[in-house]
Order: structure tokens, then C-alpha cells, then sequence
């Protein structure tokens, strides 16, 4: 990995500039469109940002977070639909109600709750997604690398 | 052992210019299973996918990965690709490396390392893609459009005539929409209603047309091929099978003081009412509200007055519950409300009015029958002046940020045909720009300045007053000559933005298709497919999906019209094989999963299963119908015990990315 | 010299602080001003030159001293985009130049040496910049 | 209370011998006078050895799990607090209504011999209760201790003597301990302390934890047929007793799971050897459904879907819970 790279050749140099590793969880039909709409119109936002497409913002498990995390993952961004304007109807309701709960928790056990975001972005928002993903990364980068939540022997 | 094939596109410029495609094949050929990897200039092409082929054969590959575009765009081609040489289609993996690296990462090192990152997750993934196989659900050979208007009766029409069944839904009660309010048509400047009613008739009268009028959608349920829909007809509080539509109810109804929602305010009508003279179905409706058999319980002149005895008090609205294979939105548009815009006297003076209302004002059949009068005076206005873009291109919040297109175009042909008839009559329009492309419209435009001596101003009102005369004094700006203007009118006419039908959020929810943040509906493809919505089985016509105008409507509505006849010209579609299954020897019952699951496709069964210990044992387990379930996941995190999973997308292959990517 | 303009229009620029680029010249700021009868520079032209940088115009204009500061251009504007902090930027640059360095130190002695000392503040604040 | 345990042992004999069930869940006699455990009776003659008093803290409600998958009739004896359990279990399909029998037992709160031996005694030999002070017999004499002071923490929220479920009830209800103000205080004094704290406090409590899973093998809401930490496939981390990673993956993905299910019987706290305040998880959860989506207790009846499984349009946004306290 191009990662591992720079690590090793910079033992002497000066420490690399922190670069954040940020998973972004897109459901396929709004989010994952928008990203696409943003690439469509070139909008520029950090290469940090990796995107994992899923049907509906319901499908993902709090637990794919938390593995995340626990893998290294500096930020985690979930995007949906707009609540009620879920390709599957009800989806992003439950989304909703599961990472409520998810943040209140993990704010409640002092882990930093600005590593996790929850953003609904629609298909034609190509431009505000690129906005986000730039804002996430500009959050995430001040915030430091994740080491409440990340499991050392993970680290590659 | 897995042989997986990698497949790094250059999108010829595209993906190729940020991206060190060589790098990327470099990098992912070192990875464990990679038994394959090249680049292409197309992967899409012919020559691409023919790199496929003979790379399977030469290698062996079981499993593909393509490095391009989003698999939106591709993924079916590369799918069909594999299906080709004996891989099952969902044994392909796109890695998105041009809209979501390429497009938007200038920097060449670092769109290259995502790239490689990305063609790794895919890779991940891939390794525990397994074979699935779609199932196949019938077509129900009928469609549905929704909203009565030019969009969808063109719609319904070309449906019928290939030889499908198609109900029109139309809140109204009667078909007609938007068209049947206007006085004359650009650029021909023929009437409305005399090109509208031929097809309005057709309608009503195809044999494979079912209309139902007053009548509006209640819910949607089912998928592409097989929704099922149920339609509330509104009590009409008159038999239609009996009505002859003769019409003497209405005119002895005694309550007159509602104002006409057909004649924009313009006009009052009766409790019982047909909205306008070439109406259809050309039957009355009793409006409950201002009724006064229904308010008081004292009247009934109506049913005592019917020749046909077709007055039914007791009437109730019916559900209708009816299945479709394809639908189309075709809602149409309202004005924006003015209430933002004080400025303009919109409030203040019955002399400032809507150019829709304006139509109604010189059509024939309008409140003044066609007499170009002030509504405050009754008196013909000596000047006119016309307002474009009011709540159109507007960013600040108050109006739209769009054009909304038609405005231009009929701004001239009102100017016109009050021009042609009143040539005493001044008439001045304020513009920002104008803006005529299409066939024989700049010459139309024109027309208006050059023939009929309309006075085009490139500057904008800024306030509207009422005069001590009982007229309008108008400040505006002429910034050609760089001049602040006071003017003096009788008449204003507001080209007033237009926005999507009230209704159309709580449809497309219904409908699970998206929309833009201004209610539009979007397209499934902005370029390449402008007329289907996202969700499958969804279609678009007219101003539901855009500010559009006559024309465009009509040839949107046949487009529409076309993909419903293909679609329901299929016997069987295939379904989409990504659905969930519940493991049942861990499934323990709970039904949270059937609980968050929108389609009911879960439910419990009482089965004997093998246990986690291998003993038989009989108990209540979650089953997935595979044929209902359309795979958005919700039950696969309701499940505690991870017993329920998506094929496609399980638990396994998020996580094998999530792995990757951290 | 040209360098000279452009920092001045920048500075006007930062001043004014609105979205010159948005505004698609549809006059309605111009035609709802009250004052516009009595400006030699309308609204819309005020935001127009400043957005092409022509300094001179704007400088000779006498419209930011008609403007009353009533905020209807900024209201009607479709675009969001704010005439009036244009004419305001306008004023404040001509009040910051008109006296700038007039009086300086030196001259202290000419003064009255009656004057109230807060208005030897004041005048300092205001010429002075 | 030797009143109410001579009733139940005469239910129970009645009910097996005329044969309406074939087992009976209550509790047997230990070797001490506090050590009371949960046992099954199959025959009449076995309940001679039944006991209730004090020291019957064991909700028995997952005692039904087997009886259902063995499709014995079963009776079962619940204080006010048990009831819940069954009703969650009946929820979540994991227990038949036709194999229970529930027996609503009077209670009025129940003793915590660390909280006794706390006060210095040694060699107790009987502890008895009546009017709000403990009697507690020693070799060395007899000492009276306040109740209040020696009650379960779980007592000290007591959610009142009502049954949720009951096909018969023992004796007449009793009155059940005063809840101690606020369910939530703990909660809130956690809320309260910043973030760091608050992550220093919980990595501290569950590095304590040894992956027993005695919390989760008598929690009434942890009744899957295979618990996702024990498969394989199953997407967490966390399986590992390795890491304080691992640990706080555990907890929080139990606390997680159990949400909306858990019905606050506060059994995980108390059979923890290592006294992990694990209760605190669930009650934080529990605040925050009733503050996000309306009060609701999990087992006050065996029907109301769980706030996980329902929605409203209005519902709060994800980064509304993120942002009090921001760590």
C-alpha cells in the first residue's frame, strides 16, 4: 500500500501531514448518486473520503461502524436520503432512529461524536455532498487520528 | 482457488489523466487471488469487453473487477460481459475510480492511491461475491397516469393505442389540466381549447382508457411490473353513469358565492358545479363545503330539478384498489403564491394579476368572455404592463433559483393577442433577458416587437402602486438608457414562476421516486434517461420533472408513453436477485425484521429446523419471500443475531470493504 | 498605478462584501429605489462597475450620497446581493480618503489650544486614517 | 415472607400434582441463610425444598426459554419486576404463552449480603425482614440494620408491585420499596462529567470485565438462538477477551442490542463477579428513547413494537444526540 511507503521512508524526514482515513457508507439511490453527481461536475473534495455503496442507508449496521473504527477508520460518514424520500420508503426513518441512538451512545462513553456523521443527500445534490465530504475531512483532519476507538493490533 | 480478473479503464481521457492507470494494474496484480490485470482505453467498448472474454479463457478467471465509471452507469454492460462467458453476472465488482476519483481529485499521486484503494476494495469484495440468480415476476398489463392534463393524456392516449389498458387519475373533476385554462398556444397562436378538446374526447371515449376523475392516489405498494395502487373517488354526490350532463342543476343551484377554482378566482359558481363548459366528463360535482343540503339540510333544489335523478346525498368516496405494471406521473404544475412578493400590489390591486389568470381573461369562455376588461373597473385598460421572471431565477430565498422557461414565450403572445385586439392598447414588458430558443419562437418574440409594436424594456419593476386615479403607478428601471421610470398602467400581468403541483412530495413518497429539492422529479439520467424516474416502473411527463412547455410536454408524454408500452410489453421481468435470506438454524424468531421490513416481504412460519446443537426442533422462524423483498437491508440490522442477510450486499462483503479501505 | 486601482477596487470589494458575480443585471434594485429619480449612478450600474472594476465612475458618483440607506434594493434583489452595501462601501472610502493625512502631528500647534480635547480625538480619528 | 413461601409451596404441589404443569421455576434453599438459588421442581414431593424470602433475587423469566424449546408447561414464580422479562420474552417469540403458567409473587425488595457483611458481620446464620428493619442472627448476636441501607441496587429503582403478567398471584401484593428519585441520576452524573472523564471511567469499568457473560446469560432481551458474539460469520468485532477495544465493542454492541428490549431488571449488574456498572449502559438507553421517541418500557406488555422498529417523520436528527456534551 502507498501508505506503508511513505511511513517507512519517513523515519528520518519530517512526520507526513496527518491524512485521515474516512469510510463514507452511501445508499445507492441518493447518496451514492449524489457522489456521482459531484464527480459529474467535477467537484473537488479530498481523497480521503472512500466510498462503500449499499442499497439503502438501512442496511448499515451500527457494527459496520464500530468495525470501522476499531480497523482505523478516523471518520465515518453514513449518507442517505432525505427522511422521506427513501427509495425503499422507510429506510432512513430506521437509519435515523439506529444512529440517534448510536451517537447519544458513544457521546455517552466519551468517544468523540464529530468522528461520526449522518448526512442526507439527495441525488441532485452533487455539489453539497462534495461541501460535506470537504467539511468531514477539514473536522476530522482537526480532530486528530481516531485512538479512542481503534484496535492497535489492526494497524497494518 | 479464486482466479479473479482486473480490469482498469482509462475512460479515454477521463479516468486516464489523473489516474496512473499502469500503477493501478501494477498494484493490484500483486495482490493474492489477482490472476488477471490490464488496462484499456474503453473497457466498455467492444474491444474492452472482448478483453474480458479472452482473458477468462486464457486465465480461468471466476470473478471480475472492473476499475471505471460509477456502476451506475456500467454495471450492467460488465455484467452482461460476464454472463457472456459463462460468469455469473454477480460475480462482477465495479470500482468506481472515475466519478468518484478521477473527476474529482486533481492531484495525479493522490487520485492514483485512491484508485488503487478503491480497485482493492473491490477486490475484497469480490472474493466473497457469490453466484445469485434472478427470479422472475409477471407484468400486470395495465398502467396508471397520474394527473389529466396535456402530460398525461398524451401519455394515456399512446398507451392505449398499442393496445394497453391505462386509467388516468385527475383530482379534478374533469380532465383537461392546465391547457384547458389557456386562451391561445405559442408560437402559432392557435386556441387552446380547440387543439386540447379533440384529445380531451379521445380520451374519455378510447376503449382502453378508464378515467377516473375527483378522484386522487391514496397509496402505492408492489414494485415495477405489479403495484398496486389504491385510488380514492372522491362523492361526486351525483350518479355518473345517469348524469347526461345537461346541466340545470347548476344553473339553479341558489349558492353562488364560491369563487371558481377553474376561472382562478375570477368567477363565482354554484355548490354543484362542472368546472367549465367543454369539461369531461361532463358531470357535475356537489362542493360539500358550500353546499347548502349538506351545511344546513335545507335545499336539495338540485335533485329536485334533474331530469335524470342522478342527485345522490348519500354518496361516499369509494376505494379503489387496482394493479398496475407501469406508472405515470404526470401532475403538472401550480403557480408560486405571491404572498413573498408585496412589491408587485398582487394583494392590493384586483388590476395585478397572474398571466394565468390573464388567460382566463381573455379566453372566450373566461368570466368576461373574452373582453379585455380591469377586473376593478370593468373597463378596458388604455396601457399593460407585463412583469417577467416574478419568483423566477430568484436565489434569495423568496423565489426559485430556476427559469422557468415558459414565461418569455407566452409573455409575447399575451402581448401579442392583446395587441391584435386592443391596438389601442399599450403594452410594455419588462425583461431580464429573453429567452426564445426553439422552433419559430425568437421569430415569434420578434414578431411582438417588430409587427405588433409591443414595447420590450430591458429592466425590471420595482413597485406597483394603486393611483389616486384608480389606476397603477409602475416604478421600474429601463437599463439600457440607464433611466428610473414612473409609468402609468391599468393592467399588470406577473409572469409568476411555476413550481410543481401541490401534492407531487406526497405522491413521489408514495411512489418512492426522487425528487430535487425544489419537487421536481428527478430523471433517472439527466441526458440519456430523461423520461423514466430512478425507481423502475416510475415514468415522468410535463411539469412534474421541469419547467417545460406545450410541445416538449407532449413529446415527454409520448417518450413516457413509449418505455410503458416497452415495459409492459414484457410477459415477465427479471428481479432483482440481491434480496435478503434469513439463515434459520440462528434466526430466533423475534420478527424485529419483519417489523422494519416496507414490503411485508417477511414473515413468520413455524418450520422445523436443525439446530445450532444438530437437533431437529420445530419453531417460529423470519422467511423472506423473495419475490416481494426489494432488498434495501432494514431487516438485516434488525436482526440482532446477523441470522438475516443481503445477498449482494452481506455482512461479509461490506465488511471485507470496510477492512480494505481501513 | 493600475496595481493602485485594482487595490482600491479590491479594498471597495472587501468592503461592500456581497456577491457581485450573482447579480444578473435584471434592474428591479434600480426600479424599486426611492431615490433613484435623483442618481446619476442607478443601483444596478453602482453594483456593475465595481463588479468591472471601473474605479473612476465610481468615485465621481454622486448617487452613494443620495442613497438613503432604505435596504429595498437589497430586499427586492433575487440574487442576494446587496446595492446598498456597495453604496455604503463607497461612502466610507470617500470619507477614509478625503482627509487622508490632512492634518498630521506638526500641525498640532496651529490648533486652538482651547479646543476640548475630545475633539482633537475626533478629528485625528477621522482624518487621519 | 414464611407465609408467602408456605402459599407457594402449596401452589406449586397443587399445580404438578394436578398435573395443569410440569414444572415449576422458584427458588431452592443454599447452604447459607443468603444463598438462596433458582431451581426447577418436577414432582410435589421435590417442592418440600422451595424457599422465597430476601435473598430470591434471581429473575427466572429465561428459565421459560428451555421450557418452551422442551414444550413443558411450566409455572413460574415472578416478583412484580420479573414480569417484564417474560413479557419481552413473549415479544420476541422466544417463549410460548401456552407453556407458562405466571405466578405474580409479592415482594418487598430484595437484600444484598455484600451490603450487609459491609456493616461488619460475620457468621450470619438468619436474616429476617419485617417492618423496615433487617434482623440479622450472627453467632455473635443479633443485629437490626435499616433495610433501605442493605437493599439490591436494582430495589433501590423499583418499578412498584404491579404484575405485567400474572395467570394467578400469591398472597396480597406487598408494598415494594420507594424508588430512589431519579431512574436516570447515575446516568446524568455520567452525562455531566466531560468527555474525556467519561471515557477514562468507562475504560476503566470494562477493562474489569473477564467475558464471563453471566450479564448476558440471565438478561430476559439476550435470548438469541445464537448470540452474534458466538458466530463466526457474524460482522462485529469484539468476539476476543483481548483488548479494551474488544471489551468496549462488547458492551456497547450488547447495551446496543438489547436496546429497546432491555427491560431494566438490572440482573447484569448484579450477577457481574466483577461489578461492572453495566446497568448504566442500558439505562442510558433507555433515557434516551423516552427523550427522543416518548416514554416506553420494554415488558409492560408483550405487543408494543420497540422504538427500533417504528418511526415518526419528526424524529430527532442523528447529529442532535452527538452534540450535548461534545467530546
Amino acid at each position: 500500500m502507498l501508505g506503508e511507503k511513505v511511513t517507512v521512508a519517513d523515519k528520518t524526514a519530517a512526520p507526513a501531514p496527518f491524512e485521515p482515513k474516512i469510510v463514507a457508507f452511501c445508499c445507492n439511490w441518493c447518496s451514492y448518486a449524489g457522489a456521482d453527481g459531484a464527480g459529474t461536475a467535477r467537484k473537488q473534495y479530498p481523497a480521503n473520503v472512500k466510498i462503500i455503496r449499499v442499497p439503502c442507508s438501512c442496511r448499515v449496521n451500527p457494527l459496520f461502524i464500530l468495525r470501522a473504527f476499531q480497523r482505523g477508520a478516523d471518520g465515518v460518514i453514513l449518507c442517505g436520503c432525505h427522511p422521506g424520500d427513501c427509495h425503499y420508503m422507510t429506510g432512513n426513518y430506521y437509519t435515523r432512529r439506529r444512529l440517534t441512538l448510536l451517537m447519544s451512545m458513544l457521546n455517552f462513553m466519551g468517544v468523540a461524536t464529530e468522528r461520526l456523521r449522518v448526512e442526507w443527500v439527495s441525488a441532485s445534490e452533487g455539489a453539497r455532498f462534495a461541501e460535506i465530504m470537504t467539511s468531514f475531512v477539514e473536522q476530522i483532519t482537526a480532530l486528530g487520528a481516531n485512538v479512542k476507538l481503534r484496535d492497535l493490533r489492526c494497524k497494518k | 482457488m479464486q482466479k479473479i480478473g482486473v480490469f482498469v479503464c482509462w475512460c479515454g481521457s477521463n479516468i486516464a489523466t489523473t489516474v496512473d492507470v499502469a500503477q493501478v494494474v501494477a498494484a493490484v496484480k500483486t495482490i493474492p487471488n489477482v490472476a488477471f490485470a490490464a488496462d484499456y482505453k474503453y473497457m466498455c467498448s467492444e474491444g474492452g469487453q472482448e478483453l474480458i472474454h479472452k482473458a477468462v479463457q486464457d486465465y480461468q478467471l471466476d470473478r471480475i473487477v472492473v476499475c471505471s465509471c460509477s456502476p451506475r452507469m456500467h454495471e450492467a454492460t460488465f455484467r452482461n460481459c460476464a454472463e457472456q462467458v459463462g460468469i455469473n453476472p454477480y460475480l462482477v465488482e465495479i470500482a468506481n475510480i472515475r466519478e468518484q476519483c478521477s473527476w474529482i481529485i486533481k492531484d495525479r499521486a493522490q487520485a492514483t492511491a485512491k484508485a488503487i484503494q478503491l480497485a482493492k476494495a473491490a477486490i475484497a469484495k469480490v472474493r466473497f461475491n457469490t453466484p445469485l440468480t434472478p427470479g422472475e415476476s409477471k407484468v400486470v398489463k395495465r398502467a396508471l397516469v397520474i394527473g389529466g392534463g396535456i402530460a398525461g393524456i398524451q401519455a394515456a392516449l399512446d398507451i392505449a393505442e398499442a393496445g394497453y389498458k391505462v386509467d388516468i387519475v385527475e383530482r379534478q373533476p374533469a380532465i383537461g389540466g392546465r391547457m384547458a385554462q389557456l386562451d391561445k398556444t405559442f408560437p402559432t397562436l392557435d386556441c387552446s381549447a380547440c387543439i386540447l378538446t379533440p384529445k380531451m374526447m379521445d380520451a374519455a371515449n378510447h376503449p382502453n382508457i378508464k378515467l377516473y376523475t375527483y378522484s386522487e392516489v391514496e397509496a402505492v405498494s408492489g414494485f415495477v411490473g405489479n403495484f398496486e395502487v389504491k385510488i380514492r373517488q372522491k362523492a361526486r354526490s351525483v350518479d355518473a353513469k345517469r348524469c347526461t350532463g345537461c346541466g340545470i342543476c347548476t344553473e339553479k343551484c341558489p349558492s353562488r358565492k364560491t369563487s371558481s377554482e377553474f376561472e382562478l378566482g375570477l368567477k363565482t359558481r354554484g355548490a354543484i358545479y362542472i368546472p367549465f363548459s367543454q369539461a369531461l366528463p361532463k358531470v357535475p360535482v356537489i362542493d360539500r363545503e358550500h353546499c347548502l343540503k349538506f351545511q344546513t339540510g335545507k335545499c336539495g333544489i338540485c335533485s329536485k330539478v334533474c331530469p335524470a335523478e342522478c342527485i345522490d346525498y348519500t354518496q361516499q368516496d369509494e376505494i379503489i384498489t387496482e394493479h398496475y405494471g407501469a406508472i405515470v406521473a404526470a401532475t403538472g404544475f401550480d403557480l408560486l403564491p405571491l404572498d413573498k412578493f408585496g412589491e408587485y400590489g398582487y394583494q392590493d390591486s384586483p388590476d395585478v394579476i397572474t398571466s394565468l389568470e390573464f388567460e382566463r381573461l381573455t379566453n372566450a369562455t373566461g368570466p368576461t368572455e373574452g373582453h379585455l376588461v380591469c377586473p376593478s373597473t370593468g373597463k378596458e385598460p388604455k396601457s399593460v404592463i407585463i412583469v417577467s421572471c416574478v419568483g423566477s431565477r430568484d436565489t434569495s430565498g423568496r423565489g426559485k433559483t430556476y427559469c422557468s422557461k415558459i414565461c418569455c414565450m407566452y409573455n409575447a403572445k399575451q402581448a401579442m393577442y392583446i395587441r391584435e385586439k386592443y391596438p389601442q392598447i399599450d403594452v410594455t414588458v419588462f425583461y431580464i433577458d429573453v429567452r426564445t430558443p426553439g422552433k419559430a419562437f425568437d421569430e415569434f418574440y420578434r414578431r411582438a416587437v417588430e409587427e405588433f409594436n409591443v414595447h420590450y424594456i430591458k429592466g425590471q419593476v420595482g413597485k406597483v402602486l394603486k393611483d389616486a386615479r384608480g389606476g397603477l403607478t409602475v416604478f421600474a428601471s429601463d437599463l439600457l438608457s440607464d433611466k428610473h421610470l414612473m409609468l402609468h398602467a391599468d393592467m399588470v400581468i406577473l409572469a409568476t414562476a411555476v413550481k410543481p403541483a401541490a401534492g407531487a412530495r406526497k405522491l413521489a413518497t408514495m411512489l418512492t421516486a426522487s425528487m430535487d429539492n425544489d419537487d421536481f422529479f428527478t430523471e433517472a439520467h439527466p441526458k440519456l434517461r430523461p423520461v423514466e424516474s430512478p425507481t423502475a416502473g416510475i415514468f415522468l411527463a410535463g411539469m412534474c420533472q421541469g419547467p417545460k412547455d406545450i410541445p416538449e410536454t407532449v413529446s415527454q408524454a409520448g417518450a413516457a408513453a413509449v418505455k410503458v408500452v416497452g415495459l409492459l410489453a414484457k410477459d415477465k421481468l427479471r428481479t432483482n436477485p440481491c434480496v435478503a435470506h434469513c439463515q434459520e438454524n440462528i434466526c430466533s424468531g423475534c420478527l424485529a425484521c419483519e417489523k422494519v421490513c416496507p414490503y411485508g416481504a417477511i414473515t413468520a412460519e413455524t418450520k422445523t429446523v436443525i439446530n445450532l446443537a444438530g437437533v431437529k426442533e420445530q419453531r417460529t422462524v423470519a422467511v423472506v419471500n423473495q419475490t416481494l423483498c426489494q432488498g434495501c437491508g432494514a431487516c438485516t440490522v434488525a436482526c440482532p443475531a446477523a441470522a438475516m442477510d443481503l445477498k449482494g450486499f452481506s455482512n461479509q462483503e461490506i465488511l471485507a470493504e470496510v477492512d480494505a479501505l481501513c | 498605478m493600475v496595481d493602485k486601482v485594482q487595490e482600491q477596487v479590491e479594498a471597495l470589494r472587501r468592503l461592500a462584501h456581497t456577491p457581485l458575480q450573482d447579480c444578473i443585471q435584471c434592474g428591479r434594485c434600480s426600479a424599486g429605489c426611492p431615490v433613484a429619480f435623483k442618481m446619476d449612478l442607478l443601483p444596478h450600474r453602482v453594483v456593475w462597475e465595481l463588479a468591472q472594476g471601473n474605479l473612476e465612475t465610481l468615485l465621481k458618483a454622486t448617487a452613494p450620497w443620495q442613497c438613503v440607506s432604505c435596504f429595498a434594493c437589497q430586499n427586492r434583489c433575487p440574487r442576494g446581493v446587496s446595492p446598498a452595501a456597495v453604496m455604503e462601501a463607497l461612502r466610507l472610502t470617500a470619507i477614509r480618503q478625503q482627509g487622508a493625512n490632512k492634518y498630521d502631528a506638526a500641525q498640532l500647534e496651529h490648533f486652538d489650544p482651547e479646543l476640548p480635547q475630545q475633539a482633537l480625538v475626533a478629528v485625528f480619528r477621522k482624518f487621519n486614517k | 415472607m414464611q407465609k408467602i413461601a408456605a402459599l407457594m409451596r402449596q401452589k406449586a404441589q397443587e399445580l404438578l400434582s394436578s398435573g395443569q404443569v410440569q414444572q415449576v421455576a422458584a427458588w431452592r434453599k443454599g447452604q447459607l441463610a443468603y444463598d438462596n438459588a433458582p431451581a426447577v421442581f418436577t414432582s410435589p414431593e421435590a417442592c418440600a425444598d422451595l424457599v422465597y424470602d430476601e435473598f430470591c433475587p434471581a429473575n427466572l423469566s429465561k428459565y421459560l426459554l428451555a421450557a418452551t424449546k422442551k414444550k413443558l408447561k411450566t409455572a413460574v414464580f415472578l416478583k412484580p419486576c420479573d414480569t417484564y422479562g417474560v413479557n419481552q420474552l413473549l415479544k420476541d417469540n422466544r417463549v410460548q404463552r401456552e407453556y407458562v403458567y405466571a405466578i405474580g409473587t409479592p415482594c418487598q425488595g430484595m437484600l444484598d449480603i455484600k451490603k450487609i457483611r459491609a456493616h461488619g458481620l460475620k457468621g450470619i446464620t438468619r436474616i429476617t425482614v419485617s417492618e423496615g428493619v433487617v434482623q440479622v442472627e450472627t453467632v455473635y448476636g443479633t443485629q437490626n440494620l435499616p433495610q433501605r441501607d442493605v437493599l439490591l441496587d436494582k430495589c433501590l429503582q423499583c418499578k412498584g408491585n404491579a404484575y405485567m403478567i400474572a395467570d394467578t398471584e400469591i398472597g396480597e401484593k406487598l408494598a415494594t420499596p420507594e424508588p430512589r428519585g431519579d431512574a436516570f441520576a447515575a446516568v446524568k452524573r455520567i452525562e455531566a462529567l466531560p468527555p474525556e472523564e467519561r471515557f477514562k471511567f468507562w475504560q476503566q469499568e470494562l477493562s474489569k470485565c473477564i467475558r464471563c457473560n453471566a450479564c448476558r446469560d440471565i438478561c430476559p432481551a439476550c435470548s438469541c438462538e445464537q448470540c452474534i458474539f458466538d458466530n463466526p460469520a457474524a460482522p462485529v468485532a469484539g468476539k476476543a477477551f483481548a483488548d479494551p477495544v474488544e471489551e468496549n465493542m462488547f458492551h456497547l454492541i450488547r447495551a446496543y442490542h438489547v436496546a429497546g428490549r432491555c427491560v431494566g431488571c438490572g440482573e447484569c449488574a448484579r450477577v457481574c463477579p466483577q461489578g461492572v456498572k453495566l446497568g448504566l449502559l442500558n439505562l442510558k438507553f433507555m433515557k434516551d428513547i423516552n427523550t427522543f421517541y416518548g416514554p416506553y418500557q420494554a415488558g409492560s406488555d408483550a405487543t408494543t413494537p420497540a422504538p427500533q422498529v417504528t418511526f415518526t417523520q419528526g424524529d430527532v436528527e442523528p447529529s442532535a444526540a452527538g452534540q450535548k456534551g461534545r467530546s
